[in-house]
């Protein structure tokens, strides 16, 4: 009578309270939960993708009166990634943290914001998904600051604040639907919704309120410095998950809660906004000094991207077109996921050995940290979308279906942001390989390249590959 | 632009349009007469709950995984709270006059929220007015010059304020081994099951507010290894 | 449901809309920490206060519970938010530029120093 | 229609509508966190009068006292540095 959808969110919610009381066992008892509950979640993807998607109601009432948990394909696809790239964050702080005072620090926060991740991408209820915002948002910019420096500080107060701001704004939409529906599970609501001004303003409020922790251009601003300042551990978690369990949420109310009520101009603002993003952030990592701040300008490109897909998804016709658009919106985010939280912990490695990261002084890189560089170059090949990645496939629907679908205009963005792409990442391979010598020995700090490497390599050939799995498992469960 | 500042004129103005719509669909959400369902039914079954303070009911039992997670994001609070540096120093040592109030106020908020804890099951009251009672007790002796708030150092000060969240977890995956579901407590054990989740919610959101009122990590010397 | 219901309904839910927007102009047009987290509580306020005003079914009928319990979370994480946002406060303060000489009292783990 | 307790009812809102836009528009701290705990605690009364005790409760001791508190701490400090 186990239930993997409930132990998904309990056992890390368990693990961060063992390692609360008992500080001096964080790292093990840590590495013992990210060990469980990634087991867990790839045995709630296994099933789901094996047939019927998963749902219970936690505490037997039911809906309307007690509060859901479901796994649908989608849902299933981003807990399996997420877990994943948290085992190796995981793997990579129990070196990067070592057994220092910040350890303790790290391992209670780190498990609450796991908590967060896997009850977001699970939670069937328009109330629990504003209580999951708000452990994400305060976990997160805790252990964003770990640094312990001013900018640091700076950065994730702001993070911080921004973060209250959409949560608020979120929960006002969801009081709405509320008043006019009388429920707060996501389908019951869904199936209810009528177009009208409840609907608009709860639409408005809620996309908007999660645009800003999804930090879409323009309101991409508290990015950049929050995300270059954390500990590469958690930069790559932020990176790669918290930001993107934000873009899921916005994807999950916009495909299932307004369904209908969003319409196509809608959606060409946000793909609009998505194209800003792509050229604003790509241009910014291009001219970035630091490697750090160069993967978090290009985390606001990615997460363009995926919003360029909305206006496509919005007018295709229902059935294959739209399948094919959504298979290639998850095997981009995914292909993200695993990419950037590689390229950050390489990076981490980088500023670890050399003392800093700008990526001029980076010179010989290649030789003492061969394989951190080979990381940033697999990274690299799935940021840029060369075959056989996941964007590769992903950007070759996105090119193919805007034509298809005669708005042309974001084959074009896409394009233009590929190009942009691959002049940041050899920017940064060029100055790495820059001297003679061959490197002595591939691994320097295998606690952090093997699952840097891993991901890297993930992200480069093996999601690519997979998408007719991811297909399968996405028309699973629906 | 009369003011320096454009943006000081277009936001208002921004606000006030929204303002209008969110109006009108609050009002049109009111009188569409369908919020009633949910309202209706949670009435109707406080009684299985076990409490009759139908607030209780919802969220210790209809709602009951989000207090589950409510209380983490407490605790989450702490943590960072802690990580982000030590305590500030403590208040002046209150005179002699007030210090002797400060011992009766305490014990009767102390008092008062073990008494709004039991009757929470019943009437107005519960885990989290109980709570923050006892973190009202806390700040009072914070304010009166104690620099620990009358909380334990370190290694216990974490029990305390994980233990809440860790009763409510574990009890939660018990019932999920035994076969009921998580969070799915039988109906005969539901009124002490609830009783004992509060108990230690109250134990911990006390603890967890009056140490967030210190606002750093406890300056105690006391060993904090397990 | 009663028109004197309603009215109250509409009274104070639009007052807790007004609170929101209130809250929201003065958390983009003011700087200092202190007014944004008023400003944040008083957003807060509001909603809550449009939720409490739907859950009123008059003063002869029992109001909706589940408004109820969702505001009573909702003010626990708002002034869990609020502790955790002034915590951050107090760490800039203590490093404000004037007081140069502990600039890194308190910073025991920065990047690059963690141990093994 | 009950006239005396709707005039309650517009004074109570008036009443916290000046008290948010005293807070939110005040430029010193201490000002601006007390006007703020009064806004909660008045805020708990007129949820006490929608029949909503419990949050009532939760409000004056949470909202309006544990945040008032936090707050008034930092706005000393805010206060002592100008």
């Amino acid at each position: 009578m186990l239930d993997p959808l409930a132990l998904a969110v309990a056992l890390p919610l368990l693990g961060a309270l063992l390692v609360t009381m008992l500080p001096g066992w964080s790292r093990t008892l840590g590495m013992l939960t990210a060990l469980a509950t990634t087991g867990v979640a790839l045995w709630l993807t296994v099933t789901v993708w094996s047939g019927e998607g998963l749902r219970s109601d936690l505490g037997g009432w039911g809906v309307p009166l007690g509060i859901g948990l479901r796994a649908d394909g989608l849902a299933a696809a981003l807990v399996a990634m997420a877990n994943l790239v948290a085992l190796a964050i995981s793997i990579n702080a129990t070196g990067y943290f070592g057994a220092a005072e910040s350890s303790r620090k790290f391992w209670p926060l780190w498990l609450l914001l796991w908590t967060a991740l896997n009850g977001l991408f699970l939670a069937a209820d328009l109330f629990n998904l504003y209580v999951m915002l708000e452990l994400l948002g305060l976990s997160a910019a805790a252990l964003g600051a770990l640094t312990g420096t001013r900018e640091a500080a700076e950065a994730n107060l702001r993070y911080l604040l921004v973060g209250l701001l959409g949560s608020m704004t979120y929960l006002l939409g969801v009081a709405l639907l509320y008043t006019a529906y009388g429920v707060l599970d996501l389908e019951l609501v869904a199936e209810a919704l009528t177009p009208g001004p409840v609907a608009w303003s709860a639409l408005a409020l809620m996309i908007g309120g999660l645009l800003l922790k999804s930090a879409l251009f323009p309101l991409h601003f508290w990015l950049p410095p929050a995300h270059a300042n954390a500990p590469a551990p958690v930069s790559a978690a932020l990176s790669a998950l918290v930001v993107k369990a934000a873009v899921y949420l916005v994807l999950r109310l916009w495909l299932d809660l307004f369904d209908g009520i969003a319409t196509l101009p809608a959606a060409m603002l946000l793909g609009l906004l998505g194209a800003g993003a792509v050229l604003w952030g790509s241009w910014r990592a291009l001219r970035a000094e630091r490697l750090k701040l160069l993967a978090a300008y290009s985390t606001v490109a990615q997460i363009g991207y995926l919003f360029l897909f909305l206006p496509l998804l919005t007018a295709a016709p229902d059935g294959d077109t739209r399948e094919r658009l959504l298979t290639a919106l998850v095997l981009l985010a995914l292909t993200h996921g695993f990419a950037k939280a590689g390229f950050f912990l390489a990076a981490g490695l980088v500023q670890k050995s050399t003392g800093h990261d700008r990526i001029r002084e980076l010179g010989g890189a290649a030789q003492s940290l061969p394989a951190a560089t080979f990381t940033i170059g697999l990274a690299g090949v799935a940021l840029i979308g060369l075959p056989p990645s996941g964007t590769f496939f992903a950007k070759w629907v996105l090119v193919g279906q805007a034509i298809a679908l005669g708005q042309w205009w974001w084959a074009l963005v896409a394009m233009a942001g590929t190009l942009l792409a691959a002049a940041y990442v050899f920017r940064v391979l060029a100055r790495a390989f820059n001297r003679e010598p061959t490197p002595k020995c591939f691994l320097t700090d295998p606690r952090t390249e093997i699952p840097a490497l891993l991901l890297a390599a993930l992200s480069a050939l093996a999601v690519g590959l997979a998408a007719q799995p991811i297909a399968v498992l996405l028309g699973a469960g629906v | 632009m009369s003011s320096s500042n454009p943006q000081a004129l277009l936001i208002p103005l921004l606000l006030a349009a929204i303002g209008a719509l969110l109006f009108w669909a609050f009002w049109s959400g009111l009188t569409g007469h369908e919020g009633e369902r949910l309202a209706a039914l949670a009435l109707e079954r406080v009684p299985e709950s076990g409490a009759s303070n139908p607030v209780t009911s919802v969220l210790l039992n209809f709602r009951a995984y989000d207090t589950l997670l409510e209380l983490a994001v407490l605790l989450a609070a702490l943590l960072g709270i802690w990580s982000l540096g030590p305590a500030a120093a403590p208040y002046q040592r209150a005179s002699l006059l007030l210090d002797s109030l400060v011992g009766w106020v305490v014990p009767m908020l102390i008092i008062a929220g073990g008494y709004l804890l039991w009757i929470g099951g019943q009437a107005p009251g519960g885990a989290f007015q109980a709570g923050a009672l006892l973190g009202a007790a806390g700040v009072t002796l914070a304010l009166s010059g104690r620099p620990n708030a009358g909380l334990p150092g370190e290694a216990w000060l974490r029990v305390l304020a994980a233990l809440g969240t860790l009763v409510f977890a574990l009890i939660g995956l018990t019932l999920m081994g035994v076969g009921l579901g998580f969070l799915t407590y039988p109906p005969a054990l539901a009124k002490a099951l609830i009783l004992t989740i509060e108990t230690g919610a109250t134990l911990s959101i006390g603890a967890t507010l009056a140490a967030a009122f210190l606002g750093g990590r406890p300056r105690a010397k006391r060993n904090a290894e397990p | 449901m009663s028109h004197e219901i309603l009215l109250t309904q509409l009274l104070y839910g639009g007052a807790g809309i007004l609170f929101f927007l209130l809250g929201v102009w003065s958390f983009i047009s003011h700087e200092p920490l202190w007014r944004k987290l008023i400003a944040l509580n008083i957003m807060g306020a509001g909603v809550f206060h449009v939720l409490v005003a739907v859950a009123y079914r008059g003063l002869d009928a029992p109001p909706d519970p589940v408004p109820h319990a969702l505001v009573l979370t909702g003010i626990v994480v708002a002034v869990s938010a609020t502790a955790l946002a002034l915590a951050f406060g107090r760490r800039l303060d203590r490093e404000a530029p004037e007081h140069t000489s502990d600039a890194h009292g308190g910073v025991d783990d920065r990047e690059d120093g963690t141990h093994a | 229609m009950n006239p005396l307790l709707l005039g309650f009812d517009i004074l109570l809102s008036t009443t916290l509508l000046g008290l948010a836009l005293a807070a939110l528009t005040s430029r010193e701290p201490r000002r601006g966190v007390i006007l703020f705990i009064a806004f909660g605690l008045l805020l708990a009364l007129v949820w006490a009068r929608l029949r909503a005790p419990d949050l009532a409760l939760a409000e004056a001791a949470i909202g309006a006292g544990l945040a008032g508190a936090l707050m008034l701490s930092a706005a000393r400090r805010a206060a002592r540095r100008r």
